[in-house]
């Protein structure tokens, strides 16, 4: 943690208009990461690259996360007015957070054997505004995983040299790795169902007119 | 190697090592004659599951108890169990309906490992090859039942060791019955004649 | 003729063996497979022509790199939606008679991945296949028994009468509609005219 | 500053106008893209001046089934990821799942993983050169050669794990079982074994001047565009970048051993082929000590469930090295029984990138050269 710390310190000193923000990491790896804001990403990245003291010049891994609508409660402790008295008590306030997709990427120095530097950049939100700008001509190796990216998530990286669909075939719509896809419908025979595979089926079989 | 060749010629001295060798050295003479000369395979191998059966009675002697964990637990979701129930259709650790679809089992043994009861072990029969998919590849309760015999002789050492473990808590559990009707008996305490 | 003339005939010197054996001895023992990987199940494959299994021992080793030269298509591993009109061009480009052998849980059914958005449950929702070797993958000698299930199949062939193969029809089509991807699934979902599944009876 | 080509493209563009162009699609039915890979060549005579990989004919959808079962049942499908190299993924995938829930491994184990993945390099490389050479127009004999050690190899892991190729061994915090008797003394059979069939096969092909005119020379990755373009494993040290995960993160008990890391100069086919055998002789420098020095005691921590297994929420990523390349794992949990989102980091996939600028300017019978040195297994570029 404060090694990232200093590193965002070092490169908010050499880019002051951007600003980045550390997002701790609850789990047992003590991989946390850097939040950037999209429009200086390109900047960041190129920095971390060449920055002699950092040298972080080897882009390990790109990948897109999907984050739906959520609610969130947050307590809060407000003064209430109670039998003439002002006592403080607890209250959970709903907090609806719009979802956003995110994309990911993990860098190491090859020249340093350092790593890994967790880049995380935001879109601002799941359906219009979904572009971030591409490192593809900061790091090669972004060229094909945003492509993939692209593809099962639908960020569209601005700045792409040939921004198409990866894996999925041309002329398919949606993006199947968002969390709220819908799978194709081909159930049509199934011995073995349970779990969600059964109602998926049955679903099925009442449309061909199966039991 | 400054001789234009003599790599070429060094690579067919090589290949008439091996061709020659074929004929002398067992480690260079490596093809099965297949059907009619077989490997065995080794203890631990492993290709679709089967269930183990105590007794005569295929099924009776089920150990399965229908407890549904190995269904949840199987990742491509190949395997189908209705618990079975008695006249008054109350559930039975049974099942009535124990369908595996080989098909679409990965022989990834997870079945086996979670199974709390040592019912479901991998079996060693690799020849499965059908015409009709929609029959011959869905395996029923009466396909899949083997005897324990079967398995201690597949898998002998870890036989050795469920057997083991098994008639551990069997003893466990009728010195507990044992236990419960001596508590139960009026004016108990004296050890009495075991049944 | 009568097997026990027949076996009296040999007994005396005499070989005697109909067209029809003889047509399908030499067919059944020189199957060329197309030499066409999909996934794991092709590693096996190859395994299995390498020197321990040696497939030329049963004549199929000949993996012939174009459709146009093979009689046997082992599908072998997972066909998926965006390679099935692929899968089926290359059946229609083999001559006839032509074998296909569904090699693996994924050919077969799609297997552990048939949750998958983008997997074909099954090539023979497009093709008709003659043999199913299930396993995953399955090991080599397991494909050498299908092969020769597949032998024994051919063996079993009649050249005259209803019971003809394909191949040997005059009206049969040797060709089958290619599929076309969509823009949420392959259409159609399977021929009906290849693949009918039983019912199902089974409470969700 | 990056050279994406541009330079070597405009070259062969100026060349000729658009007079003898021919459009090519190789793939995804070839018998030398091993496996369903395509890509679309644009040639000038023999001469590739446009090439563009295209992807996807074998994505079976691994993530997303992934998202939808437990942690423990990925694991299998984690085999079906590089089917030459399924302990590997094994061990990527149990190390990332390790660092998530902050579980410890046993010495045991880890001895076992070692083996295990090195058995593993070992016959991954020895069947990359066989398809190599045969991409190469040498059929049969390497690859029967290549097979043929497999094939002891094979029967370890079954002995060992119970399949030949879908091994399905590691487990969070250990592996699945111990080896069986005399499964050591086996493998220190095979593993000495191995260093005569090096001998035969550096024999056979090493100085073989076809092998050399149509590999030196060829498929040239320069050291920037190497690191650069994300390359990894054999690809990357090829084009002379010291760079092995086993050294740099020193996972499982790689410090323990004295093993080097071959680099080469050119970065062309040549080096990328005797990359992989030089390699192959570290690995069993590796396996000669693991096997001598394997401490007994337990392989899995006991305490670690099996079912119901949920990591608590947070992220990890995970690598090693695999035989193809860094092969990693990216895994955020939510503290459910399955992971909220769940990466692979293809090696295969990513040693792509700069495909085009390596076969520009070439034959293109060399690009299925190019593409067999290179070294992909479908099944991990799709995923």
């Amino acid at each position: 943690m404060e090694r990232l710390a200093s590193i965002q310190a070092r490169i908010e000193a050499a880019l002051p208009e951007a600003k980045l923000a550390l997002a701790a990491n609850p789990g047992a790896s003590g991989q946390h990461s850097l939040v950037v804001e999209a429009a200086h990403l390109e900047a960041v990245a190129r920095r971390l690259r060449d920055d002699p003291e950092l040298q972080f010049d080897y882009l390990s891994n790109v990948t897109g996360v999907d984050w739906l609508d959520r609610v969130e409660t947050d307590k809060v402790r407000v003064k209430r007015e109670y039998q003439g008295e002002e006592i403080e008590v607890e209250e959970s306030v709903e907090r609806r957070v719009p979802g956003y997709l995110e994309v990911v990427y993990h860098l190491y120095s090859v020249a340093r054997g350092t790593g890994p530097l967790v880049l995380r950049v935001r879109t601002g939100n799941r359906t219009d505004r979904v572009d971030v700008p591409s490192l593809a001509n900061v790091f090669r190796g972004a060229e094909l995983q945003e492509r993939e990216v692209y593809d099962l998530f639908g960020v569209v990286f601005t700045g792409h040299p040939d921004l198409r669909r990866l894996l999925m075939w041309e002329g398919f719509s949606g993006h199947p790795m968002r969390k709220d896809y819908v799978e194709p419908d081909d159930y049509e025979y199934e011995p073995t169902p349970h779990g969600e595979v059964a109602a998926k089926a049955s679903r099925r079989y009442a449309k061909r007119g199966q039991p | 190697m400054s001789v234009e060749g003599a790599g070429l010629i060094r690579g067919f001295i090589e290949t008439g090592r091996n061709l020659v060798g074929s004929y002398v050295d067992p480690r260079r003479w490596v093809t099965v004659q297949y059907p009619e000369e077989r490997r065995a395979t080794p203890e631990n191998s492993r290709v679709y599951p089967f269930l183990v059966y105590d007794g005569a009675d295929p099924e009776e002697g089920l150990r399965c108890v229908s407890c549904k964990i190995c269904e949840k637990e199987c990742p491509p979701q190949c395997i189908y169990i209705v618990p079975a129930q008695d006249e008054r259709g109350r559930p039975r650790k049974h099942p009535a309906i124990f369908d595996i679809d080989i098909s679409v089992c990965m022989s990834c043994q997870i079945c086996v490992e979670v199974c709390p009861f040592d019912s479901i072990k991998m079996d060693q029969a690799y020849a499965w090859d059908r015409e009709d998919r929609f029959g011959g590849l869905l395996l029923h309760k009466a396909d899949l039942a083997r005897p324990n015999r079967y398995y201690r002789e597949l898998h002998p050492a870890e036989a050795r060791v469920v057997d083991e473990h098994l008639a551990r808590e069997r003893e466990l559990r009728e010195s507990g019955v044992r236990a419960a009707v001596r508590a139960s008996l009026p004016g108990s305490g004296e050890p009495g004649g075991g049944t | 003729m009568e097997s026990d003339l027949r076996s009296e005939l040999s007994r005396q010197g005499v070989m005697i063996v109909s067209l029809e054996a003889l047509y399908n001895w030499g067919r059944s023992n020189s199957l060329w497979p197309l030499g066409f990987g999909l996934a794991c199940c092709a590693i096996e494959m190859m395994a299995a022509s390498m020197a321990r299994f040696d497939l030329a021992r049963f004549g199929a080793e000949v993996f012939r790199p174009s459709p146009r030269q093979a009689d046997l298509m082992i599908v072998a591993g997972t066909v998926t939606k965006k390679m099935a009109p692929q899968v089926v061009r290359l059946y229609n480009q083999m001559p006839e008679p032509k074998y296909v052998m569904a090699m693996g849980a994924c050919a077969i059914s799609g297997g552990p991945f048939k949750q998958g958005y983008n997997v074909l449950k099954g090539i023979d929702r497009y093709l008709p296949v003659d043999v199913h070797v299930p396993g995953c993958p399955p090991r080599p000698e397991a494909l050498i028994e299908g092969l020769m299930a597949l032998q024994r199949r051919i063996m079993r062939q009649r050249l005259t009468g209803p019971e003809r193969p394909r191949h040997l029809q005059a009206g049969e089509a040797s060709e089958l509609p290619v599929p076309t991807l969509g823009a949420r699934d392959i259409e159609p979902p399977y021929h009906a005219a290849v693949w009918r599944p039983p019912r199902v009876a089974r409470a969700s | 500053m990056i050279d994406r080509g541009g330079s070597r493209r405009d070259e062969c563009e100026a060349g000729g106008e658009d007079a003898g162009r021919l459009e090519v699609s190789m793939g995804p039915q070839h018998p030398s893209t091993h496996g369903v890979f395509r890509m679309d060549v644009v040639l000038e005579g023999e001469t590739v001046v446009r090439l563009k990989p295209v992807f996807g004919y074998l994505h079976r959808n691994h993530e997303k089934i992934a998202e939808q079962t437990t942690y423990l049942g990925s694991m299998p499908y984690t085999d079906r990821l590089d089917y030459f190299c399924s302990l590997t993924s094994n061990w990527a995938y149990a190390l990332a799942v390790e660092k998530l829930a902050g579980l410890a491994v046993p010495e045991r184990a880890e001895y076992l993983r070692v083996i295990t993945a090195e058995l593993t390099r070992l016959q991954n490389h020895a069947c990359q050169m066989g398809f190599m050479l045969q991409d190469l127009g040498a059929m049969g004999t390497p690859m029967m050669y290549a097979f043929r050690e497999r094939e002891k190899i094979l029967d370890l892991f079954e002995s060992l794990t119970g399949s030949r190729m879908m091994c399905n061994y590691m487990r969070f915090g250990g592996c699945r079982a111990d080896a069986p008797a005399g499964w050591i003394e086996a493998a220190r059979g095979v593993v000495g074994d191995f260093p005569r069939f090096l001998d035969e096969y550096e024999a056979l092909l090493a100085t073989n001047e076809i092998v050399m005119a149509r590999t030196q020379g060829v498929g040239v990755l320069p050291r920037d565009l190497a690191i650069n373009a994300s390359a990894s494993g054999p690809v990357l040290r090829a084009s002379g970048v010291g760079y092995d995960i086993r050294k740099t993160d020193r996972y499982g008990v790689y410090d323990r051993f004295d093993f080097r890391v071959p680099v080469g100069d050119h970065g062309d086919c040549y080096d990328r082929f005797m990359l992989r055998l030089l390699e192959m002789r570290e690995s069993v420098k590796i396996l000669e000590a693991a096997l001598e020095q394997i401490p007994a005691g337990p392989v899995i921590d006991g305490k670690v469930k099996l079912r119901n297994f949920k990591p608590r929420a947070g992220e990890a990523y995970g690598r090693i090295e695999g035989p193809k390349g860094e092969i990693g794992f990216y895994l955020i949990s939510d503290g459910s029984a399955s992971p909220y989102r769940y990466r692979v980091r293809p090696p295969s996939l990513i040693n792509l990138t700069a495909l085009e600028e390596m076969c520009l300017g070439q034959k293109v019978a060399d690009v299925v050269v190019i593409l067999g040195s290179i070294d992909i297994v479908l099944g991990e570029v799709d995923r």
